[in-house]
């Protein structure tokens, strides 16, 4: 346990606390209420973001398992340890699990526990919202998993081209499980995604104006954004394929005017901007871990906020380059080639704003900034197999190879994983109060490091050596087998990192060190209140006069004062400059947005079997969603007498 | 005039009390850009009106491979598509009313425009079940009928989903217990009918012009 | 409450082992037990007809590509009959079991019907046995194969009404049909 | 006649992006390695970089007071390095798009002048080829296996029957997928005699991974030789076993999806077995083609290549002993 920090009270004096007993009637108001009951009604943002943490790194956990079991099969050649139909399922599921379950909802997990702290807000804008769509996610999770337990788990790889995952040549419900999934994470996914926007626009902390907001902020906000735009695109597709598959639709049937590309262009027109929501909020991880540990702003702050946004629009125009092996006119080609190389450019203005705020700072060199600092290798390296990809014709040699599981596995582990690591450890101790280990932490960071390297360089030959992707196994005189052997090899030393990591959580919450508001002397509002926070957030609402409030000096006025402790309400701010507007009260905690997403399970499970079920499920949600939204009589009357008209 | 003129013409802002800033005597909801829920309804709008622009897309998509459109020769008839347009356009008349009452906070006048909405929804509802019957297509016929039923049965959807709500908050509205962000709720409600209606338009053009042409 | 505890578990086992059971992919066909031309069929095939291919929605819509690969759309075409008798309908004049159908197809039947027995392994006439029924709409919808890719012929076989079978008694012989 | 003849283990047919037989893998082999070294140098840049700018920072610890003279006032200095850094990423991109252009010109510039046409059709998991010159009397089928002439060109014209599948001979051209309801042409050339080994780039269900096809480049001459020979109907045969073994083809379940001209036996489902002898392997290119591994073969393909379409036959030993002469006789 490191001795107090002497600085840390002046910080105390600095941020005014309110009276003890003031406190304590906030922290009962935002309690969610005990026991089982209580559980379900919870619509706590960080009890709901912390449940979302949990159940996106049990997914990973599985996906990594998935990843193990394929790996253990490619290791050798003509290894007949999986059959054909396992493997398919395996990897589909890996990917599915990777890409649907763990990559875009975690981000979204962690924005929704750290933006209100972040912005000085004691709640998200819609909290019963917040629960649904986390309730949405996990039962669209289970639900995959509960068909691939009954070997009915999806086998047409995580993007399921048609006709393959059409009706004739997919029989039976796997793919339609696989659609399904989709219509779950696709809506959870959009309404976490209103929510984040509706809560950085509106519940800001007054005085923090657009440019005061902190880049992460930044990311989430542009993230949302994308996800509003992106995710329809493949709900589309996977509605469509689903009717195709059960009431007889034609969108895919070449025989009757469908289209085989229609399915690629619309599920890449949607899945180009997701790698870049996977990629973006790691990009607020690392704006926050690089500020805080090189001990100054980062440098720029315009051109990164600029950057988010460009490459945002960029993302949305570059989606044909998935399909250059197709027979579309090579001059299209050419112009999604011009767009995909252009996108490289925002990225690299963040790269070198970054060394330059490492080069100018002072380093406290911690595991947070080790995990950010293998983003410099990794993503950098990712990125340009990327740029190497662009090009049309290197695509036609690289394109369905192991180059390219090299080059996704680079950018998305690289460019997300290693980030959403270092943001771990470094919000570890807000989320519990204890610092993870920092010894354990290197082991950890090395570990992986190492291990990824291992496994995933020799991809980069083996795509070139002409191994395709998505293979069960292949002939040993393709001379395959060593590069694949050593890739096993990494593949199990990243599973050791990651169980290290898992002791090291486990081993903290115990015996951690304790970590006190700020253990990094970190400028953000979100070490300003106690680790793990109180329920309410913000004793005081503070009111924010710069970038890095608790680095700058705080002038008058420090904080915010009439806002009532028996109710649960919130400060309404204008969008650019975050003048108070008007105060609004939070909804109750209430089970219905739990059992409204039960109906919903109900009907979109239902609907899989016969497409009546979308018709009588409907009734269960109707009633469901309509308690969720009817006022209480006793609580309406209790409000009404301190209602002030605007 | 913003949020912050509003305020200050209604005498109700944020006053300076030494180092804090004295918010009690703010109002406790608002109207318009300035509500949370007017934010989370176009969130709602931007992702519709996303599906739909796609599903457009996908239907001039399929129009440009196929040699015969539409496939099976007869388009839409067009009394049904015109008569609903009609009563879609009409009713964004008493949609218009009720969101001006609410913003008026007036209890009376809320109620009387919701039920006349409630009466148009009926009308539209009742129009598009004949809408359907005169597609002259099949949705398992062809692709052309796959995406036309694709695009009226979105919007139908919209369509079920605005009227239901609607139904809840009239309801609410004569029942209670009413306090002021109701009437936030009925001005956001009528915000997102204003939606419904508009996306039609396209949604018509498409599916009844778009296999004349 | 409480009796239907345990009943709650029982229902989503059953239910995960029809799953379970409809989504297998039986790559390795055990070798077919009976050698073939064998006319008289145990029954012990029948049944194992009927789990084995009829609940796999894998077998019958191997069933369905070997239906265009022999050629049986030929005379049948898709179900409604052509030369050959419609399979669609519910009038069946040899028997509409999988027994009789299997015999059907092994050992062939006066005006026209050729013997497939030893042509087409025993494996896939019974999965051509579980599509023909299909054909009627004897399969559970989420067995029985849904559209196809390529031209629409009628409805596809998830979503067609049960027929009710009908035996028709065999017209006599020498009418040429 | 070629080196087809042999029926030893195929020679480990070349499948290798980075050695080239063929103009079209030659010019993306030297875009390759253009982009390579160019990547490879900023990769190198900006790691030498940030280990430069994290070795040379000072260390600092969390009670560190954190300077925030930036925020006061702009950093020209950084700024400007910054933009550098940025103005020459942005000149790599430019020579990358050049690079891809010029390539993708010279791609499209292969010289067309007397090409040989070829029609592949994909399938669930093996490839039907046919040989089409204009001249409908020139026509033949065959599978798994194309022989072309070195120097001169192919054009192969690429449908799918079934799902999308991916044609990619990595030594000799770019990748190029066979979709249902779209016709799409892939041009290339050997320059080089050999074996070349492609597999099917594009997941296609149960049996992607054993998808293969060999490509055999060999001299004009022989080429002639070698399609004349595919265009004669099959040989009848001499040896009474290998007569026996025709009938025991007609009689089962062979014929019922196979083709050998010349025979009654026309049906398309299956590859066209025809010159089933003249080809180094069986199975889409994964077995070399002995009689063992076609005793192997017909007796139970699933243990071979699970779910493949092909089922099990149980013949009596002589009958299978006759079946295996006879194929031997298709040559």
């Amino acid at each position: 346990m490191t001795a107090p920090d002497p600085r840390h009270d002046t910080l105390e004096r600095r941020m005014p606390r309110a009276d003890p007993a003031a406190a304590t009637a906030l922290e009962r108001t935002w309690r969610d209420p005990p026991g089982i009951i209580g559980w379900f009604a919870a619509i706590n943002h960080k009890t709901i973001s912390k449940r979302f943490m949990v159940t996106t790194i049990l997914f990973f956990l599985a996906g990594g398992v998935l990843a193990l079991l394929i790996r253990l099969q490619l290791a050798q050649p003509n290894a007949g340890i999986i059959g054909p139909d396992r493997y398919n399922q395996i990897f589909t599921m890996h990917g599915s699990t990777m890409m649907f379950l763990f990559a875009v909802p975690v981000m979204q997990a962690v924005a929704t526990y750290l933006i209100p702290l972040m912005i000085g807000a004691r709640s998200l804008a819609f909290p019963r919202l917040n629960a649904y769509a986390y309730w949405i996610f996990t039962m669209g999770g289970i639900m995959l998993y509960a068909a691939f337990f009954v070997d009915a788990g999806p086998d047409a790889g995580w993007f399921a081209y048609v006709p393959l995952s059409g009706p004739q040549y997919s029989p039976g419900k796997r793919v339609d499980f696989w659609a399904q999934m989709i219509t779950f994470t696709e809506l959870s996914g959009l309404m976490e995604a209103v929510v984040i926007i509706t809560t950085i626009l509106k519940l800001r902390a007054p005085g923090m104006s657009l440019n005061r907001m902190p880049l992460y902020v930044w990311t989430m906000l542009v993230t949302s954004f994308m996800v509003l735009f992106a995710m329809p695109s493949v709900m589309l597709a996977s509605t469509a394929l689903i009717t195709d598959r059960l009431v007889g639709t034609h969108f895919y049937n070449p025989g009757e005017g469908g289209d085989a590309l229609l399915w690629q262009h619309l599920f890449w027109f949607f899945g180009h901007p997701e790698v870049y929501l996977i990629f973006i909020p790691p990009l607020g991880f690392i704006s926050s871990i690089v500020a805080t540990f090189a001990r100054r702003p980062v440098v720029g702050y315009p051109a990164m906020v600029l950057a988010l946004v460009t490459t945002a629009f960029l993302a949305f125009g570059l989606w044909v380059h998935h399909m250059f092996a197709t027979n579309l006119p090579e001059l299209g080609k050419t112009f999604f080639t011009a767009a995909s190389l252009i996108i490289a450019v925002p990225s690299a203005v963040q790269i070198f704003c970054w060394i330059a705020t490492l080069g100018s700072g002072r380093l406290h060199v911690k595991t947070p900034l080790l995990f950010v600092l293998a983003f410099f290798f990794i993503l950098v390296l990712g990125g340009l197999t990327g740029l190497m990809l662009a090009s049309v014709s290197l695509d036609t040699q690289l394109h369905d190879t192991f180059f390219v599981v090299a080059h996704l596995h680079y950018v998305l582990l690289g460019g997300a994983v290693f980030p959403l690591f270092g943001a771990f450890y470094y919000w570890f101790p807000k989320f519990t109060g204890r610092l993870l280990n920092e010894r354990l932490g290197r082991w950890n960071f090395w570990l992986f490091f190492i291990g990824f390297n291992v496994t995933f360089f020799p991809m980069h030959l083996l795509g070139l050596w002409g191994m395709p992707r998505r293979v069960y196994t292949y002939p040993a005189e393709m001379g395959w087998g060593d590069m694949n052997l050593v890739a096993s090899i990494g593949a199990a030393t990243i599973a050791a990192s990651v169980l290290l990591f898992l002791v090291n959580v486990a081993r903290s919450l115990r015996v951690g060190a304790v970590a006190g508001p700020d253990p990094w002397g970190a400028g953000t509002l979100e070490w300003s209140v106690a680790s793990p926070p109180p329920m309410g957030n913000f004793e005081v609402i503070p009111v924010v006069h710069g970038r890095y409030p608790l680095w700058q000096p705080q002038p008058e006025p420090t904080h915010v004062e009439g806002m009532s402790n028996e109710w649960r309400e919130v400060l309404v701010t204008t969008v650019a400059d975050a003048e108070p507007d008007h105060r609004l009260w939070m909804p109750s905690s209430s089970v219905w947005p739990f059992l409204s997403a039960l109906a919903t399970t109900v009907l979109f499970v239902g609907s899989i079997f016969t497409p009546w079920a979308v018709v009588w499920a409907a009734v269960p949600v109707a009633v469901a969603t309509t308690i969720w939204f009817w006022p209480r009589r006793a609580v309406v009357r209790e409000r009404v007498r301190s209602e002030l008209r605007p | 005039m913003n949020a912050l003129e509003q305020n200050r013409a209604a005498g109700k802002e944020a006053v300076r009390r030494g180092a804090a800033l004295d918010v009690s005597g703010m109002p406790t909801f608002a109207f318009s850009t300035r509500s949370p829920m007017w934010w989370g309804t176009m969130g709602l709008v931007a992702i519709e009106s996303t599906v739909f622009a796609l599903t457009i897309m996908a239907y001039f998509y399929l129009r440009s491979h196929a040699t015969v459109w539409p496939m099976s020769r007869f388009p839409p008839d067009l009394l049904w598509g015109n008569l609903n347009t009609a009563i879609l356009l009409a009713s964004m008349w008493p949609n218009h009313k009720a969101k001006q009452a609410a913003e008026r906070l007036d209890l009376h006048g809320v109620r009387l425009w919701m039920t006349v909405c409630m009466v148009f929804s009926l009308a539209f509802l009742a129009v598009r079940v004949f809408e359907f019957g005169a597609l002259n297509t099949r949705w398992d016929s062809d692709a052309y009928g796959s995406v036309v039923w694709m695009l009226l049965g979105l919007h139908t959807t919209h369509l079920v989903t605005d009227a239901y709500d609607s139904l809840v908050l009239t309801v609410l509205m004569f029942t209670g217990p009413h306090e002021g962000k109701r009437f936030v709720d009925v001005s956001e409600n009528a915000g997102y009918w204003y939606f419904v209606v508009l996306s039609w338009l396209p949604i018509y053009a498409v599916i009844y012009w778009g296999a004349r042409f | 409450m409480k009796a239907s505890v345990p009943l709650m578990p029982m229902l989503t086992l059953a239910l995960a082992l029809a799953a379970c059971e409809r989504e297998q992919r039986p790559t390795h066909a055990p070798p077919p037990a009976s050698s073939i031309g064998n006319p008289s069929q145990p029954a012990g095939a029948v049944a194992r007809a009927h789990d084995r291919y009829e609940q796999n929605a894998y077998a019958v819509s191997q069933g369905k590509t070997w239906y265009r690969a022999y050629n049986c759309n030929g005379c049948h075409a898709q179900g409604g009959g052509d030369v050959g008798p419609a399979l669609m309908d519910a009038t069946w004049r040899y028997g509409a079991d999988p027994a009789s159908i299997y015999a059907t197809i092994a050992y062939g039947r006066p005006n026209g019907m050729p013997a497939f027995g030893g042509r087409v392994p025993e494996d896939q006439i019974w999965q051509l046995v579980a599509y023909v029924r299909s054909l009627s709409g004897q399969l559970p919808s989420s067995v029985a194969p849904s559209r196809s890719d390529g031209l629409q012929a009628g409805k596809p076989e998830a979503r067609r009404e049960k027929e009710k079978i009908r035996p028709e008694p065999p017209s006599n012989p020498g009418e040429l049909r | 006649m070629n080196a087809a003849m042999s029926s030893n283990e195929p020679a480990a047919a070349m499948q290798d992006a980075l050695r080239a037989a063929g103009t079209q893998a030659q010019h993306i082999g030297a875009l390759w390695n253009g982009t390579l070294v160019l990547c490879t140098l900023v990769f190198v840049a900006i790691v030498v970089a940030t280990i430069v700018a994290v070795w040379r920072a000072p260390r600092a610890d969390a009670a560190t007071r954190p300077d925030t003279t930036s925020l006061e006032g702009p950093e020209h200095r950084i700024w400007r390095r910054v933009g550098w850094a940025t103005g020459a990423a942005v000149a790599g991109l430019l020579v990358l798009l050049a690079g891809d252009v010029f390539t993708s010109r010279a791609l499209a510039r292969l010289p067309l002048r007397d090409a040989v046409n070829i029609e592949l059709v994909g399938h669930q998991w093996w490839w039907e080829a046919r040989y089409r010159d204009g001249d409908p009397s020139h026509e033949f089928t065959t599978a798994n296996e194309l022989t072309i002439p070195v120097g001169r060109p192919v054009i192969v014209t690429l449908r799918a029957n079934d799902v999308i599948h991916s044609l990619w001979v990595p030594s000799l051209s770019g990748k190029k997928d066979l979709i249902p309801g779209r016709t799409a042409t892939l041009r290339l050339r050997a320059d080089r005699a050999g074996t070349y080994r492609g597999q099917c780039a594009e997941f296609c269900g149960l049996e992607h991974a054993l998808m293969a096809l060999l490509v055999h480049a060999v001299p004009p001459a022989d080429y002639e030789a070698w399609a004349a020979r595919q265009r004669q109907p099959a040989s009848e045969p001499a040896d009474p076993v290998a007569r026996h073994g025709r009938d025991v083809f007609l009689g089962t379940s062979c014929v019922m999806c196979h083709t050998v001209s010349g025979t009654p036996a026309q049906a398309r489902t299956g590859p066209d077995l025809t010159h089933l002898a003249s080809r180094q392997t069986i199975a889409a290119g994964m077995f070399p083609n002995n009689r063992g591994y076609l005793a192997g073969w017909i007796g139970d393909p699933q243990a071979l290549k699970p779910g493949v379409n092909m089922p099990a036959n149980t013949l009596p030993p002589d009958d299978l002993q006759a079946l295996l002469a006879y194929l031997e006789t298709l040559r």
